[in-house]
């Protein structure tokens, strides 16, 4: 299996002490932020604040920032609902996202769009539709488009296991590898797809192992660790830019609250959870960073404490910014 | 699973109806996404795998394309699928199948082709414009397709149990916002309602208001208002877009002269524009006004509270049209 | 590559024009199945290939769903994909993309989203129900979408370049039937026909009749025929059915009192509904006659010249009913 | 690779002399009453005599046959536009298929549809739209009734190399697999989807190692070969009668005429034509028997004298026979 023997010949990877400390501490604060804010907004769920359901990435961090680590800023992204952190990665204000579940004006889409669709397209994001995987096509398109203008340009799309069934993640690959696009594709493995199960949803050994009906690289690592993701990230992100076409890569990890936070979810077992729950991508990084030296207790103390101010200063904004003007809503549902 | 207390929701009466074909008939089966151990997203089949099993009870993988076509091939050789679409925004994925090979079938080759497609539909739910679309102007034009719209509980159910033993693909589309907010007054009838036939839920004499799915109620309501004001409305209820019941609207507007069509989906194409179109080549001489068209302005559905009421028809517009048109 | 000789032929025209574009500017590519090489099913694109090379002429896998997602994608970030749909039936494959991707994404977050669709459509060619279907009622109730339809060789030309120009999604449907039937009288003008504005292509004082694409040739020969009788035929080719040019149909129809409409596609929620629905609602008072429209048959299209025949439009049934509705 | 392991564990074929000769000469005779109905049709498509264009499939008669013949009359078929002789081993009457060419009145669709779209579910066939690869997610569907039902029927579709690209391929190799549905999968390698080459239209190594992202067998043979063909088939039949869920099979041939007989194909490298020209399956099955003394000279010139006035019976009859009856069109677009 050319996933397992693709691992095998990887170079081991370098200690957190001969890697970049900055990089290795945005990487960290980014991560700690992304949960100070969704712990935050599960609260104002639960209390009454958003319009609607809330859909969060808890144990998904190391995938998000981590792969989006791996890319440049002018690298198009295209994340999903669990990617809270790619999105604050690329600059995305904590109560933009805030204002989109609750539909103010001032939210991205001006609360035309409103929850998990945020994204900015001045940060090289796609604000993706709720059709799942329909990020896939158009991330292929910004890379044929980078391919086309002769820019090293990579673009990167995330998606969970259960968008793996469908017809856009399908006809995607092998568009790109065909087209040898300069793409990256990320499988978010959380073991579930709303209520569905693995077993349910692939017959398949693994989603890595896809790759191969695609003639790509597939690689799987694990989705807790924020430094297996940034460089499997790496090496398929110097591929595509070297002009050789994409990859797949399969983060596994776990969807540690409901599919939305209305879901008690209550079909995933009991034990899974628990298992699972000693493996906090968070807790994880910020030890191998402790470990290594790149933090000490009062770093880790002020990250903590100032992702916990921001993501309260960010609900007062939210909060007190202003529903949009239904007088203009005919207005551009055409370009000029 | 659902119980008749006497007073089910429509999401009851819907649960209640598959329930009631499944018991009946072993060919029928339920198959979509997290249909089954979650009992489906909106909670229409809860119970159902515990009862008839996951032979019947059929989770499937995130493939509309495919498990639509899944129904059609299982339809073709006798059994009676029903598919559940997570939400009718979803039934894009299989318009497709749809289109070429569920509606086109029995025409190409005389072969039933029995399939229920079940997806909740519409808006007010504040959740955007890609989980609140009316999907029935997607497929009113495609020739061998049924299209049901029940606007009450007790018309659910009965629609639901003919749509089962119908031998046509059928699109039965399940207002989502009613699905908790409308009860039954008595216990459910579980009888086939047959389809194609239309239904005067108000006696009028001023004006017709033509609607459908949650314009009845919402028409209902208005009318009683007007009422008040001397204004009397007769409220009609399609109750099946596909085949049109063209009889009770012709002679609903003949009586009044007077008409208007009131849906939740956008304006333009929306299938107020065949009613109207209809109105006006049966009834063109009995008209003292010109049929008007209530819908969602031309724009996606938006998220936030004021943009979706301004753009999805309230009950002040639809007083104040019904008003203008039956008085001038 | 596709020459002007003067009189060159519908296919001609769209040829030229999408050359016409790709000349001036290179961020236009074409995308589809067989484009390259072969020049596509119907040799729009022969000698592109050549020509641009295959990073601007890109041959894709049987994948439309795919390759519509990456025009959009493309799209976003600054080109102007034009994508060919080998045969019009098979958009049912991209549907879910243009409706949920393409054509709400402007709305959703203000970025343009310039993608022209290019698909050959239509009947009469003994192509059969999977091959023959006129695609515009599938889309034209969706927000976002532009729908082009040209019937000339010269709108054709004129009405791609605007199609391209433009920063929205953009459905332009090329009547296959027509492809090599007709031909420009002079040279094809290279220059952009603003959307959105119908034509009057032949006055009259009797009868309206609104119609475009092969309608267009066809009715004007219908009224030719007819003129001879002394029934005077005012000919509206649309030319765009969305945005809909609601003011040249209002200002003929109010001239001549009486209206038919006139398309390819079938009649139930075929787009003469919405102009049926227009006319009545904004010229009520100045009809004479109920709108009649005149489409295809509520069938699929069969594949047997008899049947086929017998559910598309022809000359006689098109003159009688313009006869009728005219002198009623 | 799966694909070669498998082939390598797999027993010797039984050779033709140990195999049943009745079964054998069926298999030879309906292959070659299919070419000699095809060289009419292109013949009648030359001579004016059919409505649009012809769509044959020259050089797939060893994959459409082997494999109906490894299947039980009550296994259910979703053939495609090169599978004349599936349909044939079913006992589709030749003029029935001329017929649908022609639009009569007697094709088995009533002149409603045409051309290849002729299949009869009387004989458990689906007779499958324009759209490629319709055919499969109703051939899964198919598959489904019979498990549901309990029974041991077994649902054959046949493809082309271009339709796995597309959404319908996809996703119902992943439901079949997952849902253990008794399915056998054919993909006909012709080299070619209309004008496009296959590097132009997957990455794969071939089309059998797709097979590994459904986590089902795949298994890649000669589809020149009948025999081949046939084994790979009743193996596949044999695992999804017992139970075992579905599996893929690459058949690897040529597309020796244009996509249809309008297309000239001059894309084609006349050397690739040349090449393959020296492996005519019907030759090469007809050699096989005259050598395993199945047949002998006198056999072959009788089974090709008759398949020869068979099609010219075929034809005499289509062409004597009405067109349908336009005033009834309007009827049947409902089933009662
Ligand atoms: C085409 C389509 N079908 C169904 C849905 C409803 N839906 C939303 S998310 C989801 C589950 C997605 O699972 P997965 O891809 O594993 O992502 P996860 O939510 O687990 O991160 C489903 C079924 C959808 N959004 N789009
Ligand atoms: C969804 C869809 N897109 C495009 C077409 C047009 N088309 C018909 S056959 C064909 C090529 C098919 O190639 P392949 O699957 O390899 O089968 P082959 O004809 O080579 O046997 C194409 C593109 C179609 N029928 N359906
Ligand atoms: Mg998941
Ligand atoms: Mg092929």
């Amino acid at each position: 299996m050319p996933t397992t023997r693709k691992k095998a010949n990887a170079p081991a990877p370098a200690p957190p002490s001969e890697r970049d400390p900055a990089l290795l501490r945005r990487i960290y604060e980014t991560m700690v932020l992304t949960r100070a804010v969704e712990d935050r907004m599960v609260a104002m769920y639960k209390g009454g604040d958003l319009l609607g359901s809330l859909y969060t990435g808890h144990w998904h961090e190391a995938i998000s920032v981590g792969a989006a680590a791996a890319l440049r800023p002018d690298d198009y992204l295209a994340p999903i609902h669990r990617d809270l952190g790619a999105h604050l990665w690329r600059g995305m204000e904590p109560w933009q996202v805030m204002a989109s579940f609750m539909g103010k004006a001032t939210s991205p889409t001006g609360g035309r769009d409103g929850t998990l669709h945020y994204g900015r397209l001045d940060l090289n994001i796609y604000n993706l539709p709720s059709h799942i995987p329909a990020n896939y096509p158009v991330a292929i398109g910004m890379g044929f488009a980078a391919k086309y203008r002769g820019e090293d340009r990579v673009s990167l799309a995330f998606c969970g296991d259960g968008s793996t069934s469908r017809a856009d993640w399908h006809e995607s690959l092998n568009i790109a590898s065909v087209l040898k696009l300069p793409c990256v594709f990320v499988v978010e493995n959380n073991q579930f797809a709303y209520s569905t199960p693995l077993q349910l949803q692939s017959a398949s050994e693994n989603f890595a192992i896809k790759a191969v009906a695609y003639g790509m690289p597939g690689v799987k690592v694990d989705g807790t660790d924020a430094l297996a993701v940034y460089d499997a990230t790496a090496e398929a992100v110097a591929r595509a830019r070297a002009g050789d076409g994409p990859s797949l890569i399969e983060a596994v990890t776990m969807r540690m609250h409901g599919h939305a936070e209305h879901d008690p979810a209550d079909y995933v077992p009991r034990e899974m959870l628990e298992e699972w729950s000693k493996k906090d991508p968070v807790e994880l990084f910020e030890r191998t960073l402790l470990e290594a030296g790149v933090l000490d207790d009062a770093a880790v103390k002020s990250v903590r404490g100032q992702a916990r101010q921001h993501a309260i200063d960010a609900r007062k904004k939210a909060m007190a910014d202003p529903m949009p003007d239904p007088t203009t809503v005919e207005v551009g549902v055409y370009a000029d | 699973m659902p119980t008749d207390n006497g007073n089910a929701t429509y999401l009851d009466a819907v649960g209640l109806a598959l329930e009631h074909e499944m018991d009946a008939d072993p060919d029928v089966f339920i198959i979509g996404e997290d249909v089954g151990q979650f009992g489906g997203a909106f909670k229409v089949t809860k119970g159902f795998l515990e009862k008839f099993g996951a032979r019947r009870v059929v989770d499937t993988p995130i493939a509309e394309t495919g498990f639509t076509g899944l129904a059609a091939g299982a339809a073709l050789v006798g059994l009676r699928p029903v598919v559940e679409f997570q939400f009718a925004d979803f039934i894009s994925c299989a318009f497709d199948p749809i289109v070429n090979v569920l509606a086109r079938h029995h025409f190409r080759t005389g072969d039933p082709m029995p399939v229920t497609m079940r997806a909740p539909f519409g808006a007010r739910l504040r959740a955007g414009p890609t989980h609140s679309q009316s999907v029935e102007s997607y497929f009113a034009h495609v020739p061998g397709l049924k299209i049901v719209m029940p606007g009450t509980p007790e018309d659910a159910a009965g629609l639901l149990i003919s749509s089962i033993r119908d031998n046509n693909p059928v699109l039965y589309l399940e207002n989502k916002y009613l699905y908790r907010r409308l009860r039954a007054s008595g216990p459910i009838p579980l009888e086939p309602i047959p389809l194609g036939q239309a239904k005067v839920v108000r006696e009028g004499t001023d004006i017709t208001l033509v609607t459908y799915s949650a314009g009845v109620s919402q028409g209902l309501e208005v009318a009683a208002e007007l009422d008040k004001e001397g204004v009397s409305v007769e409220v009609v209820d399609l109750r099946t877009l596909v085949p049109l019941d063209v009889e009770t609207i012709v002679a609903s507007v003949k009586k009044t002269s007077r008409a208007v069509v009131l849906h939740e989906a956008a304006l333009r194409m929306g299938y107020g524009a065949e009613i109207t179109a209809v109105i006006q080549s049966e009834c063109f001489w009995h008209l003292d006004q010109p049929v008007a068209r209530i819908a969602a302005k031309n724009t996606p559905t938006p998220t936030s509270p004021p943009l979706e009421d301004a753009v999805v028809p309230q009950p002040a517009e639809i007083a104040q049209v019904l008003r203008k048109v039956a008085t001038a």
